[in-house]
């Protein structure tokens, strides 16, 4: 239980040290620091739901199980090795003069407070709260991706902040009507209307309607924070515009985190709607985004644009296993989010040290990588493959979960799924195997750069790909279980 | 039902409803910057004597809390620091350009029946008299949305953007009395958030671009130019 | 015991790919110890995968790896054994001939460290995939080996026409795969699960099998390289490093084709003749369209590539006979075609890897690529000549050697058309075989100019001057390979014996009337209708050449022989330039087929101090009408679905706003 | 054993025999042509005196060179040895059936090209390039007709078809009749006469065979002209005792024998006579006219099995 409130307070701290530490020069391993012992505590939380299984707070605010507690864990895992890598870029950043001391201490305290509504959301057992989390991560983030104030990043930052404020508005209007569905069957002058745990239970007797006039409403508004196509619009321009360490945790961790909330609402909408209505609409989106993201891969210039594209092809993908529901579908897509998070914040970190070895993020000038440094070279090359679905890496396993319950329960949406994969594959590789291959331009000079977060998250992504360890495999059934109906195990 | 079974509070609330409705349709045909954050601040002040009503009528006194957070939050600080940025930055007079306010206005009525068509389910299913307002809360979303859709200024789409936040507002107040006190506090430290981010932003757009035009930024694209 | 020593192989070849690791600060002793890893689990492998083909078992073991509720299991049976044996046969040879290749890439950035991690990993990812005993095993191992042999391909990079063959040879990889997983899905779908034990279980209804069946033919044709699945084929296997080339195109594709037969006659069971047909169409297309291709080459690595096409074409006209036939209750028949199809799978891979090691031998020696720049090799590398010539020869499928025994087969199972029922099948097998015949004549006339261009007349470039036989290690694995063709060649009961068990195992039927009659004498149906007696053969040969040769050589011991200029008809010195060139041997032959190729011939006038020159381009066809246009609809459709990302805030919103208005609009 | 002593000297016969055949034909040419020509027996002189003449080797040629007349002579060898002469009785007939016989062919005729462009001239190149494009076309067809006689008896095995189709009465098979067909013309371009090729041609543009072995001399030469004199036998005599298979004795009987190696006689003087005059009343084609020819044999021999499918199984 302590574990659960360090892990939250850490980061909260965090944000009032670094505000006014930021600027310093000890501000990186102070960051680090406080990432690092936050993950160890998420990993004593996880420890201690492993023992004794799901922990609810006293007052009902916090509530931690199999289906969150690996979130937690990853969040607080990414949100360290992150840091490892963000030390050197922002000092990159500020000797080549892209950000002042203020923006440093901006960027810091934004840091641990964007982890920290993670967090929050993650753990909430209040879908308000829950709402007003992911909310404040847009706040947090708003304005580190707009930090470097040129034209570019403006315009990335107000479109973020006005999207996805539109968007999540209208989940809050689905909270409520969810919050409406629930004063209605439980007992009167009860507080418990927003809290998970008590949904859940009388999930079946909420009414019918208004939950699915409710769903979408959330899922619109979620979907917005999940980048779903024809939301997804913010995603791109916030990723390529903002800082890479930035767009690593917003790839890696933000999107997950409203897939989160969304797979959470469905668990509740389920029971009471009785048909496949929130599957179905989510596999239509998750369809749409796959495939229009694939396309548009084939468009991209920036490299750090294009593999928010990636992200939103995955989240796509993600989303559509959700939407399929079945037991192997759902352990494919839960697995898939641990992976995508992994890989994609590895492959941001690579790109960030891609984008200084070159000095610019136009995939037109970043060429021959391995030769001019091979570590980042092999980095991108084999991040990339990883999130091609190649195996041995955990992509191909959760992809694979995907494909076959797709086949077995949805046969005639095979046929897109393996064009989408297809067109996604082509546009991705295209573009990233001149970068990394052939001769580099004069003037490409190797940087400093520490691989070390990159090769661990790869290693791990691996290790998920040859044998996923039971405590997860544990983890992922419970949460099966509660999505699904029934395991696989 | 009709309205005349209600209590006089109730009818209150309802004309209040009907009040807040308008004020949308105001914010929507205003074309001077400064006469429409006085709308808004108007529709805030309509929202804050709906809490009280629902207050009294309810018996739920914490609704009080929130109506006093809502007189401070829309009707006196956005609308104040909305007004000290125009100042600021000089755009009083800046005329809104919007499409065709005609055709606009008619899609907002649309609107409005749409979003009857939409709450009929829930309206049947409410064991609360004020279950009506549902409809007007939700066409209040939507036209906020229209709003932000058809505005090209920052400003305005801010106000747009806020106004939405005011019919989330009202639908959380009459259709389940308020939501958990620690739910509305953590909306409104967003909101508030949100507003001084907006702040900031609007400084660099202008400096940036030298209006507040968000048309103009549109460098990010994968069309080819 | 057996399946142990193929764990060893597989555990060998995922050390070399880890000695890089330890030792990358010294390349030279990485990439010794790295191939004798390598050669170590080749030899494991045809040990175990010998053993288990002839001890006809089949053993299985479960690994705690893989999926929780579904670890990896791997089964060796003899089917498996057969292609082990392959894999592993080839990979030793490999792991002999590369130390001394791969010296040149000592300096690059991209060293031998790199090439050996992913020939390990390849060679694992075979192994592996010949092993696996479930779908997702199977899956990983297949896509191991496809993204591995990827950076084998794109390994020499500095060229912008390598990456672009490895690009599409990835794509391609990545599109056979999703066909694959669809294949298994559909088997798991209906079997609930993933093992090859229960999907074995379980029958489909026809429509289903149909459907898998097209996705398996598919996804494995896209790897075994069948037309017009073959793009990537030519483009990919001549820029890796021959020795890899050898192991791509001498075995990678043996290992699409067991995936297929493994699928097919396996996993899936209830074979129809319209399955039999559609190979037979493909494989014959393949057969006749690779060999042609193959003659307009220049390349020479290129022009094996075509042929690995056209070897995979008379495989599949091997396993389509077999399914036509097996499908009209003719299992002894069917038996022999498959039997055909699994050795002509043996054969390709020994005598392919050979005509790529020694191709490989000759580019490392003259650093050419183009023929038109060889000539005369012969007497400079006299060992890669007799070798290549070896090779050459089996490839035309001329006795006594190999590749004629499995054409032979193929052909005794072709000429059995007539006891189907059906017209139209009767029909259709003898243009089969009329095309086999066809391409079996035309490959010849391909190695004609092969080995009378590279190695015959004068040498047509200062490099072929300094060219000499390579290292020991190099000439070690093609000499063994080309005895090994000639062994397959001279003793095919034996072989067809061991392949007996894999049709016993696949088919429930093998052939036993073909070894009936003793050692010397094949007799695939009986005696008096077809026999072919390869020994007989090789010693007759053998034998009334030494006659010949005893009679006319020593009649005049006085009687020297005198060396003189060729005839020049009186107008001076010939030079290398006045011979024919590769381009114009085959000119006959591209006029005949003229109407196959896209053929851009064309002279340029020489200026002054410039001489003219002549261009000729061939172009596959099959590139421009099947695989330009899909690109180019791929383009169009992004370029249109760009507009949704404009740029303009208000138009995403409204986005946002008319999605929700819809979503509303359709659930209430 | 007696049963293998009697194929070689059954194979020896029809080596010795083989300029006779040669030299028959160019009799009958020369006659037919009005013109006295050199006696049949010509040829046994000409290689005499091959054989007493030195031998002249290019200075760019390659053991290839020197090794192919030996292949050639003595592949061409073991492929008369599995042709049945005047009996099915055949012990090395197991040893090789007709699939096995063109792959002999192939094997020779691949050396021959290769020696063909061993030295590097233009001429060496020309033939060898010429020869694989047509051979490369009549190989299939030549397959082709054979397994349509194939199929007829449900064997590829020489002796079995012809004692099968000896044994039969007179059946018009329209199979065969294709296939006769197409063997012919395919037989004609194999062995290198006009209308495919002229043997008594020295002209440039337009020899194949004679290209081929330019630079040949001595012995080497003896055993090519051997071998080609050879190969024309062979193809006489698959023809004559495939399409008119009466006569092969089916036994091993004295009388049987001398009566069959009479008749054999007789036939192959005949198809002599034929091939003379189809070889005076026509002229050569164009190069690339021939592979027209050759597609119509292809079509003769495929339409020859389509028929058999078609017309005679059911």
């Amino acid at each position: 239980m302590n574990a659960l409130y360090a892990t939250l307070l850490l980061p909260l701290v965090g944000v009032f040290i670094l505000a006014f530490a930021g600027h310093r020069r000890q501000a990186k391993t102070i960051n680090l620091v406080l990432c690092t012992v936050t993950f160890a505590t998420a990993l004593l939380l996880a420890l201690e739901v492993f023992r004794d299984g799901a922990i609810l707070s006293t007052g009902k605010l916090l509530y931690v199980d199999g289906f969150n507690v690996y979130l937690i864990l990853l969040n607080a895992f990414v949100g360290m090795t992150t840091a490892i890598f963000s030390g050197p870029y922002m000092e990159h950043e500020a000797a080549i003069g892209r950000v002042d001391a203020v923006r440093m201490r901006l960027y810091y305290s934004m840091y641990q407070g964007f982890l920290f509504t993670m967090l929050m959301a993650l753990s909430t057992n209040n879908l308000g709260i829950l709402w007003v989390s992911v909310e404040g991560a847009t706040l947090a983030t708003v304005l580190l991706v707009s930090l470097y104030r040129t034209h570019e990043s403006i315009e990335a930052g107000w479109k973020y902040f006005i999207i996805c404020g539109v968007g999540i508005s209208q989940a809050l209007f689905g909270t409520i009507l969810v919050y409406f569905a629930a004063v209605k069957i439980l007992p009167p002058g009860a507080e418990d209307g927003l809290l998970w745990t008590e949904l859940h239970r009388h999930a079946a007797d909420m009414d019918a309607g208004v939950l699915a006039l409710a769903f979408v409403f959330l899922l619109v508004g979620y979907g917005t924070k999940v980048g779903l196509v024809p939301l997804h619009n913010w995603l791109p321009d916030a990723h390529s515009e903002g800082p890479t360490p930035m767009s690593a945790i917003l790839s890696g961790l933000l999107l997950n985190i409203a897939l989160y909330a969304l797979v959470r609402f469905k668990m509740l909408v389920d029971p009471a709607l009785g048909n496949h209505l929130a599957g179905n609409l989510m596999m239509g989106f998750g369809m749409l985004s796959f495939s229009v993201a694939g396309l548009l891969l084939h468009r991209q210039y920036d490299i750090k644009r294009m593999f928010s594209y990636s992200s939103i092809e995955h989240m796509g993908l993600m989303t559509f296993a959700f939407g399929i529901g079945g037991p192997l579908a759902t352990f494919g897509g839960l697995l898939h989010m641990i992976v995508h998070s992994l890989t994609k914040s590895a492959i941001f970190i690579t790109v960030g040290h891609a984008s200084h070895i070159a000095g610019t993020q136009k995939m037109a000038q970043i060429r021959g990588l391995i030769k001019t440094q091979p570590f980042v070279g092999w980095g991108l090359m084999i991040g990339t493959v990883a999130i091609a679905g190649f195996p041995p890496f955990g992509v191909f396993t959760s992809e694979f979960l995907l494909f076959t319950a797709t086949v077995k329960s949805y046969p005639w949406l095979a046929p897109p799924l393996v064009i989408g994969l297809a067109v996604a594959f082509t546009g991705l590789f295209r573009n990233l195997q001149p970068m990394v291959f052939g001769s580099p331009p004069a003037d490409q000079q190797p940087v400093n750069a520490n691989m070390w977060p990159v090769f661990i998250h790869l290693a791990l992504v691996l290790w998920l790909g040859i044998a996923i360890p039971g405590v997860l495999a544990q983890w992922l059934n419970q949460a099966t279980i509660m999505l699904a109906g029934r395991g696989v195990l | 039902m009709l309205i005349a079974s209600l209590s006089l509070p109730e009818q209150g609330v309802l004309t209040l409803a009907a009040l807040i409705l308008l004020s949308s349709f105001l914010l929507l045909a205003q074309v001077r910057l400064d006469s429409l954050i006085n709308t808004f601040a108007l529709q805030g002040a309509l929202i804050f004597l709906a809490t009280v009503f629902m207050a009294f009528i309810s018996g739920k006194y914490h609704l009080l809390i929130s109506a006093a957070l809502t007189l401070f939050l829309k009707v006196f600080f956005i609308p104040g620091q909305l007004r000290l940025l125009v100042v600021r930055l000089n755009i009083r007079r800046e005329v809104e350009v919007i499409g065709n306010p005609m055709l606009v206005m008619l899609f907002a009525a649309g609107l409005v029946l749409f979003s009857y068509y939409v709450a009929l389910p829930i309206r049947e299913l409410s064991l609360l008299s004020t279950r009506n307002t549902i409809t007007i809360s939700l066409a209040v979303v939507l036209i906020g949305m229209l709003m932000v859709i058809s505005r090209r200024k920052a400003v305005a789409q801010v106000i747009g953007f806020m106004s939405m936040e005011n019919g989330l507002f009202f639908a959380a107040v009459v259709s389940t009395h308020g939501m958990p006190m620690v739910v509305e506090l953590g909306i409104a430290f967003d909101v508030l958030v949100a507003v001084i981010l907006f702040g900031v932003f609007f400084f660099h757009i202008r400096t940036e671009i030298g209006s507040l035009d968000t048309d103009r930024l549109n460098h990010l694209t994968e069309v080819d130019r | 015991m057996t399946l142990a020593i193929a764990e060893a192989a597989v555990i060998l070849a995922l050390l070399s790919a880890v000695v890089p690791a330890v030792l990358f600060a010294h390349p030279r002793l990485l990439s010794r110890l790295a191939f004798v890893l390598l050669g170590a689990a080749g030899l494991a492998a045809c040990v175990a995968g010998g053993q288990a083909l002839l001890s006809q078992t089949s053993q299985q073991v479960v690994l705690p790896l893989g999926l929780p509720w579904l670890h990896v299991s791997l089964v060796l049976d003899p089917l498996a054994g057969l292609f082990l044996f392959i894999v592993g046969l080839i990979t030793c040879m490999a792991a002999c001939y590369g130390p001394a290749y791969v010296l040149e890439y000592l300096h690059q950035e991209m060293g031998p460290g790199i090439l050996a991690v992913f020939s390990g990993l390849f060679v694992s990812g075979m192994f592996l995939v010949l092993l696996a005993a479930d779908a997702f095993s199977f899956m990983l191992a297949w896509e191991l080996m496809s993204v591995a042999s990827y950076f084998l391909v794109v390994f020499q990079h500095a060229k912008l026409e390598n990456q672009r063959a490895a690009f599409i040879y990835l794509l391609m990889a990545v599109v056979g795969g999703t066909f694959l997983f669809l294949a298994f899905g559909i088997l798991a779908g209906f079997s609930d699960g993933f093992s090859f034990q229960t999907m074995k279980g379980t029958t489909l209804s026809p429509t289903w099998a149909s459907l898998a069946f097209v996705c398996a033919f598919i996804g494995f044709g896209l790897k075994a390289g069948i037309v017009p699945l073959h793009v990537w084929l030519p483009l990919a296997h001549p820029v890796a490093p021959s020795h890899i080339s050898a192991m791509m195109s001498g075995v990678m594709l043996k290992v699409a084709v067991y995936g297929f037969i493994r699928f097919v006659y396996d996993l899936l069971g209830g074979i129809t003749w319209q399955w039999g047909v559609a190979l037979l169409l493909v494989g014959s297309a393949s057969a006749i369209l690779g060999v042609l291709y193959a003659l307009m080459q220049h390349d020479l690595k290129r022009l094996l590539a075509y042929h690995s096409v056209e070897n995979i074409g008379i495989i599949y006209i091997g396993l389509g006979l077999s399914m036509i036939f097996q499908a009209t209750h003719h299992a002894e028949i069917a038996a022999l075609a498959l039997i055909a199809a699994l050795y002509h799978c043996l054969n390709h891979a020994l005598f392919k890897s050979l005509l790529f090691l020694g191709a490989g031998a000759v580019l490392q020696q003259t650093r050419q690529h183009d023929m038109e720049r060889m000539g005369g090799l012969i007497k400079k590398m006299p060992v890669t000549a007799v070798c290549f010539l070896v090779g050459c020869i089996s490839i035309s499928a001329l006795p006594p050697f190999n590749g004629f025994v499995s054409e032979w087969l193929t052909f005794q199972a072709a000429l059995q058309g007539p006891l189907l029922k059906s017209g139209i099948l009767g029909a259709m097998i003898p243009v089969a075989a009329a095309i086999l015949a066809l391409t079996g004549a035309l490959a010849a006339a391909c190695f004609v100019k092969v080995f009378g261009i590279v190695f015959l007349g004068l040498p047509r470039c200062e490099d072929i001057a300094r060219a000499k036989d390579p290292s020991l290690g190099m000439q070690l694995s093609q000499i063994v390979l080309a005895v090994a063709c000639l062994a397959f060649g001279i003793f095919p009961t034996w072989t067809v014996r061991a392949l007996n068990g894999v049709t016993e195992g696949l088919l429930g039927n093998g052939l036993t009337s073909a070894i009936d009659n003793g050692w010397l004498w094949l007799t695939p149906v009986s005696p008096q209708t077809a026999s072919y007696g390869a020994p007989a053969v090789f010693f007759g040969l053998l034998a009334s050449w030494l006659i010949v040769y005893a009679l006319l050589h020593p009649l005049r011991r006085d009687n020297r022989i005198r060396i003189a200029p060729p005839w020049d008809c009186g107008f001076g010195p010939l030079n290398a330039r006045m011979q024919y060139t590769a381009s114009s041997f085959a000119m006959p032959i591209r006029r005949v087929f003229s109407f196959l190729w896209l053929i851009v011939e064309k002279v340029e006038p020489g200026g002054p101090g410039t001489p003219p020159r002549y261009i000729l381009r061939v172009n596959d066809r099959i590139w421009l009408a099947l695989y330009v246009p899909i690109g180019k609809l791929m383009l169009k459709l992004a370029e249109r679905t760009s507009y949704i990302q404009g740029g303009n805030l208000r138009v995403y919103l409204s986005y946002s706003f008319f999605t929700l208005l819809f979503l509303l609009w359709v659930i209430v | 054993m007696s049963g293998l002593l009697w194929a070689i000297i059954k194979t020896l016969c029809v080596i010795l025999l083989a300029p006779l055949m040669a030299g028959w034909v160019k009799w009958l040419k020369c006659r037919l042509q009005n013109r006295r020509g050199a006696p049949p027996w010509q040829p046994y002189r000409d290689l005499l005196r091959l054989s007493r003449k030195n031998v002249v080797i290019a200075e760019s040629a390659s053991w290839i060179f020197r090794m192919a007349p030996y292949i050639v002579f003595s592949v061409t060898c073991l492929a008369v040895s599995t042709v049945p002469v005047v009996t099915v009785q055949l012990p090395v007939a197991a040893l090789a059936d007709v699939i096995a016989l063109v792959g002999f062919l192939a094997l020779g005729r691949f050396f021959l090209a290769l020696a063909g462009m061993d030295v590097g001239t233009a001429f060496g190149g020309m033939g060898s390039s010429r020869e694989v494009t047509i051979s490369s076309l009549a190989e299939p067809a030549l397959l082709m007709a054979f397994f349509t006689l194939a199929m007829n008896v449900s064997s590829t095995n020489l002796s079995t078809v012809i004692g099968e189709l000896g044994r039969r009465d007179l059946t018009l098979y329209p199979s065969l009749i294709f296939a006769a067909m197409g063997l012919v013309l395919v037989a004609i371009a194999e062995t290198g006469r006009i209308p495919i090729d002229n043997p008594s041609t020295h002209l440039e543009l337009t020899m194949i065979h004679e290209a081929m072995i330019l630079e040949y001399s001595g012995r080497h030469l003896l055993l090519m002209e051997w071998a080609s004199m050879l190969k024309l036998t062979l193809f006489s005599l698959l023809i004559v005792n495939l399409i008119v298979p009466w006569g092969v004795a089916l036994t091993l009987a004295p009388a049987d024998l001398a009566f069959a190696a009479l008749i054999v006689t007789g036939k192959l003087m005949l198809w002599g006579m034929m091939l003379a005059v189809s070889e005076t009343i026509q002229a050569k084609m164009r190069l690339f006219r021939a592979p027209q020819y050759l597609g119509l044999a292809f079509i003769l021999s495929m339409l020859g099995m389509m028929s058999h499918i078609v017309l005679e199984v059911r």
